[in-house]
């Protein structure tokens, strides 16, 4: 399945627009965290600043996302993991409010009771959860609804190669197969799980090896490339919307930053991240598309200011917008 | 009389899955999940006749995988569905928990409201069949801990199918708790005062309600499930021996009804919680906690008393479950013991 | 790797003994339970009699336990599941303290405070438990223990087809696998979990089939019989202690029984246990002994006493024994 | 003076990793395995060094696959080693409780002692970081609950060297919980209460001894973790204001030392309770119940008052977070108002 110009444009956009929302969240987040230190000894204060708390960046992955996204339409759901921001936004995300979620403001998409972790944005159905492995069920529940509401909706369950040793991966791919779900369970592989590599973590080098022991089709993407996961995602959307049972999709990716920031990276080898900055995925998909004459210099510079004001501006939106009320919360517990 | 003949008893199992029906019938968004509830009809019979009634698209076996379809009751609910998820015995909550409290009951916090999972999971609780420390207990506790979860414990048949239909129209996540001893089984004995009076429509009881099921006035037992059952032999006998006992079924544990607890404590002046979950960190605590922090309101004639499982797990042979597990006679000298307390 | 004419006959006395043991207990269990009906509508009472709660039996199934224990030695370590009498019988567990446990008995392997989903034998390294699944991450630690100390112990879990989809299952194989871990996996695929049939369950037809997925050998025994597993057994034990790491086997077995008993097995076929006794494996490896000149009629029904005698005596032991102190309740909560 | 030379201190995390090392140089059968336990050193710094230390064959990296090592655990001590198995965050207790509440903690029971499991779980607790809903919980009470296990809360690193070698010791499971904002980290702000002086020689401290941390004479604040660091904080305040504050740390819940609590309550009259669990069905109310079961005993001034989350997942932005869970002004304010309050 080859993307048209179109879908190749649109996937170039959304991976300028991740990086730069990434590269811009790996700046904001070190406000207030660094010296003037509060504390003897503190390097750092993750509790500081104007986006507290763990920050897990995807710079790097773009691919992943917007080659599995391109295929999607607004009623198709799709779960994340800690590592979200992505996938929000190639799921188009309301950009203004999950910003603000991250800064922990009133307007946010969870009135910033969720935080960068927990984006939850049911207009587009997108949602995500901090505990690894936990989303493939739930994608398999929402494939279910669409099942049983006659829609051929599709759900796709995104998370990493660590997520893949966890029971709920085993348990979830088996009932998507045997109840022939609409769901694509999409696993990247970026090498590491925190501080632990893939060779210390799982038995054999690629997962979707482990498909076949669902019943279900395993492709494996082998390069951090936008155009090879839409094709494999594109067969597999396809298929789902079919009535024919889920795919495992492993896309080999690249994480450039740490496992969090903050993160002092020890357990991997100098330059590595900057080795993999030299074959950039944004870049390669720019070469191609300037190959087949959709790109060139004024249309990139063009294309990249519109994301950047949108990505700015949606940090300034996040920033000047208020806090909710310290007993707000008291509020949501429960639906009313 | 001719009201005589609208006289109709059900077990509690009964109630529960003609609540069940009755809601599937009125709402085709509800359906049932689980393990071996389908041509099985439910271990504990709750979903007994529904596969013939409903289909096997409504009424679904799932393999052994507790994440996996209680994730899937939450994935399905965020679309609009209404799912009944069955955990078997709640003695198996530790395989699939994440799901449970950290996402099914902080998904609607966490979205700040904006996603509602009205998914009732049922669950078969309590001991007294010799069914050992993995298949006996209660933990009701700690469900009602985490915040984000509705826990309902009814003790007979009537509440049960009130209860559960309030259940399932409720727009959050709620834990459903039958006592395997008070269904009514045809292969277990049980208490019959939970069989009672049914009526065939559909009615619904508001959660955070206790009741008052005896009254009476040197005593206030508070308890919940099966535990009420015993309670209700135990102040018979105990009214034999002039105690006059008031029993307080607490029904749901969240919403917790404390009102209904303090204005029996304060008339009788004297409690004794009577639980079977284990004793520490439970809800026996909690209940002494909200008397506790009311005693500038209360005037108590004897310190509160405790009466649940000593903190062991549920041994197996007869003789050491029925020790561990409070029985009739075990809430009656509690009582009787009670009855000698007083402060000052 | 061909079983000796002494290991034939063990498997066949373990055989015999286990399809003893779980007779016997089928009629024991019944005892109290039936009419006199001490409550209306009742038909039979779980809690009642000297063997009370739930009993899972094990006829039918002896072959996966002896062909796989006929490998073992008493520093090899098992972990069944809630059906566990045929492996204990194989592993050669205490009968008389097995027996008095299910009868609740102080002299029992826990003084009555396990009961029969929880047996527990330190001397033979035998444990189980009542939560389908858990076992098999258990039997990775015995593994490593082994690994630890240096020793060239083994360690078995057993476990249904229907706990072949719980996490666990994934979790323990990719780390025994990744670890190299003397463990060898055992299926008993009896084609139900309580009512569910494995075609409802599972999204493959063999689980050998999931062993690739975690870089391990996965052998399907295709037939319910004694020589077989112990081939199959017989490679995955000698691999293990020759650390060259764990094993997948799938037995196809049959339940003869119930779940448990009291089961009114609605969900089965009418007639299909009886049409599963036809090809009984005590049967089957009775004639191949006969074939072979190891067994005829006297040798048989002196063989069948012994045991008969041994099931017995334990039964009478059991039966015979006092019950403990019901305050003996609130001891072992912790070793001191 | 030449014992000045002597004074060390050591943050939580030092003191953690140090008893970890010194029962690893004791005992050989003593190992660890964890997420990013290696090379990482522990999210929480709880195991830093120890690779280098003792090698990849006794500092074990594992996958994400917590069901998978804590039953790994449970299996090899039944075997005789003496398996540390990291649970990173306690919050992820749902995706392997069942091996660690069904397995670890009953096993001892249901063999009638025959098998001992010497595994002590360490894992990081509480919030104050802004970590959100699913890595900011303390769920103490949910261990403290299930019996089988021991569970130990230390609030400072000479505390928690005693307490981790007693634990690796034990023949028992045991529970170790770290609270993040008191192990001293190089990269999240802290009570520096909780860095003091630890001896360089290996110690234990006994299981189930509270200890009186301040005494005061006004009313007693029974607490445990980092509120023990917060409840100091508060009374220094309080001092200024007249108000004179006992605090009880308890420093281990299960065995927990019912005696030092009710000593203190007994002296001043009041207790607050000051807890960073959800409020329901925890340790506050356990507390506030053996004080209400003693009464008779006990001549209190005041009823019992409890600070603890208000039973809502703990929310992400900072303001929530602040109001969700007790800071030192919300104890010492709980405090005022206690003061004011007397009964009849
Ligand atoms: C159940 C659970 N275990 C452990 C963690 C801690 N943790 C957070 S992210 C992570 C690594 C995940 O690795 P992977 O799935 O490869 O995703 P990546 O971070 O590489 O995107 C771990 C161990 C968690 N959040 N949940
Ligand atoms: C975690 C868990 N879920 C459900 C059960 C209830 N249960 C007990 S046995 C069983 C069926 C097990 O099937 P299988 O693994 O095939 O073993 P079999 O009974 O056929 O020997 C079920 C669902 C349980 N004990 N534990
Ligand atoms: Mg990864
Ligand atoms: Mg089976």
């Amino acid at each position: 399945m080859d993307p048209t110009s179109e879908q190749l444009l649109w996937m170039y956009e959304k991976m300028v627009e991740i990086r730069e929302y990434e590269e811009t969240m790996a700046k904001v987040y070190l406000e207030g965290k660094l010296p003037p230190k509060i504390q003897k000894g503190l390097a750092f204060d993750i509790g500081a600043g104007p986006v507290p708390g763990e920050m897990h960046l995807a710079a790097g992955q773009e691919p992943v996302a917007v080659g599995v996204c391109a295929h999607l339409r607004r009623e198709d759901t799709v779960v994340g993991a800690h590592r979200p921001h992505h996938f929000a936004i190639a799921k188009d995300v309301d950009l203004l409010a999950m910003t603000s979620e991250m800064f922990g403001k009133e307007n946010g998409l969870g009135k910033g009771k969720g935080g960068h972790m927990h984006l939850f944005d049911p207009a587009v159905k997108f949602s995500c959860s901090g505990i690894v492995g936990a989303g493939a069920p739930q994608a398999c529940g929402a494939a279910l609804a669409a099942k049983k509401l006659g829609k051929d909706w599709v759900a796709v369950s995104f998370f990493g190669e660590g997520a893949a040793n966890q029971g709920s991966f085993h348990e979830a791919l088996n009932l998507a197969s045997l109840w022939k779900l609409p769901v694509i369970f999409v696993c990247e592989d970026n090498k590491y799980g925190i501080s632990v590599e893939k060779s210390a973590s799982t038995a054999i080098a690629s997962n979707a090896d482990r498909a076949a022991g669902y019943g279900m089709p395993g492709v494996l993407v082998d390069k951090n490339d936008a155009v090879a996961v839409f094709a494999a995602a594109g067969e597999a959307v396809a298929r789902a919307r079919r009535g024919e049972g889920p795919t495992l999709i492993e896309v080999k990716t690249d994480r450039y930053l740490g496992h969090f920031q903050g993160d002092p990276e020890t357990y991997r080898p100098k330059n590595e991240a900057q080795h993999l900055r030299e074959n950039d995925p944004i870049n390669v998909l720019g070469a191609q598309l300037r190959e087949r004459g959709e790109l060139d210099d004024a249309k990139d510079a063009a294309l990249r200011s519109t994301v950047s004001v949108r990505v700015q501006a949606a940090y300034e939106h996040a920033r000047n917008s208020p806090y909710p009320a310290p007993e707000d919360a008291l509020l949501h517990v429960f639906a009313d | 009389m001719s009201t005589a003949t609208k006289v109709r008893t059900l077990t509690m199992a009964e109630a529960v899955s003609e609540g069940i029906s009755q809601e599937m019938e009125r709402d085709n968004r509800v359906f049932v999940m689980g393990e071996d509830i389908g041509k099985y009809g439910g271990i504990f019979s709750a979903t007994t006749g529904l596969l013939d009634k409903f289909g096997p698209d409504r009424i679904m076996d799932t393999p052994i995988s507790e994440t996996g379809f209680m994730g899937t009751a939450i994935g399905a609910a965020a679309e609009g569905l209404r799912p009944i998820s069955e955990l078997m015995f709640v003695d198996f909550f530790g395989v699939c928990f994440d799901q449970i409290y950290n996402h099914l009951a902080k998904n609607t916090y966490m979205s700040g409201g904006n996603v509602k999972l009205p998914v009732v999971i049922t669950t078969g609780i309590g001991g007294g069949y010799n069914d050992a420390a993995q298949h006996s207990q209660c933990l009701y506790a700690t469900f009602a801990h985490m915040p984000g979860l509705k826990v309902v414990v009814p003790s007979n048949a009537y509440d049960a199918k009130g209860l559960m239909i309030q259940a399932i129209r409720d727009d959050n996540p709620v834990v459903f708790m039958y006592h395997k001893g008070i269904m009514g089984l045809s292969w277990m004995s049980y208490f019959e005062g939970s069989t009672n009076e049914v009526p065939a429509e559909p009615y619904t009881i508001p959660f955070g309600q206790a009741k008052v099921v005896r009254e009476g006035k040197d005593l206030t037992i508070v308890t919940l499930s099966q535990m009420v059952q015993k309670s209700l032999l135990a102040a018979d006998t105990l009214a034999a021996e002039g105690i006059d006992v008031e029993i307080v079924d607490l029904r749901t544990l969240v919403p917790l009804d404390k009102e209904t607890v303090l204005r029996s404590v304060g008339k009788t002046g004297r409690v004794l919680i009577a639980d079977e979950d284990y004793l520490s960190f439970g809800v026996s605590g909690e209940i002494a906690a909200i008397i506790a922090e009311q005693l500038n309101h209360l005037q108590l004639k004897a310190p509160v008393r405790r009466l649940a499982v000593p903190d062991v797990p549920i041994p197996f042979s007869r003789p050491l479950e029925q020790f561990a597990i409070p029985q009739v006679d075990s809430i009656a000298d509690a009582v009787r013991a009670l009855m000698q307390l007083n402060l000052d």
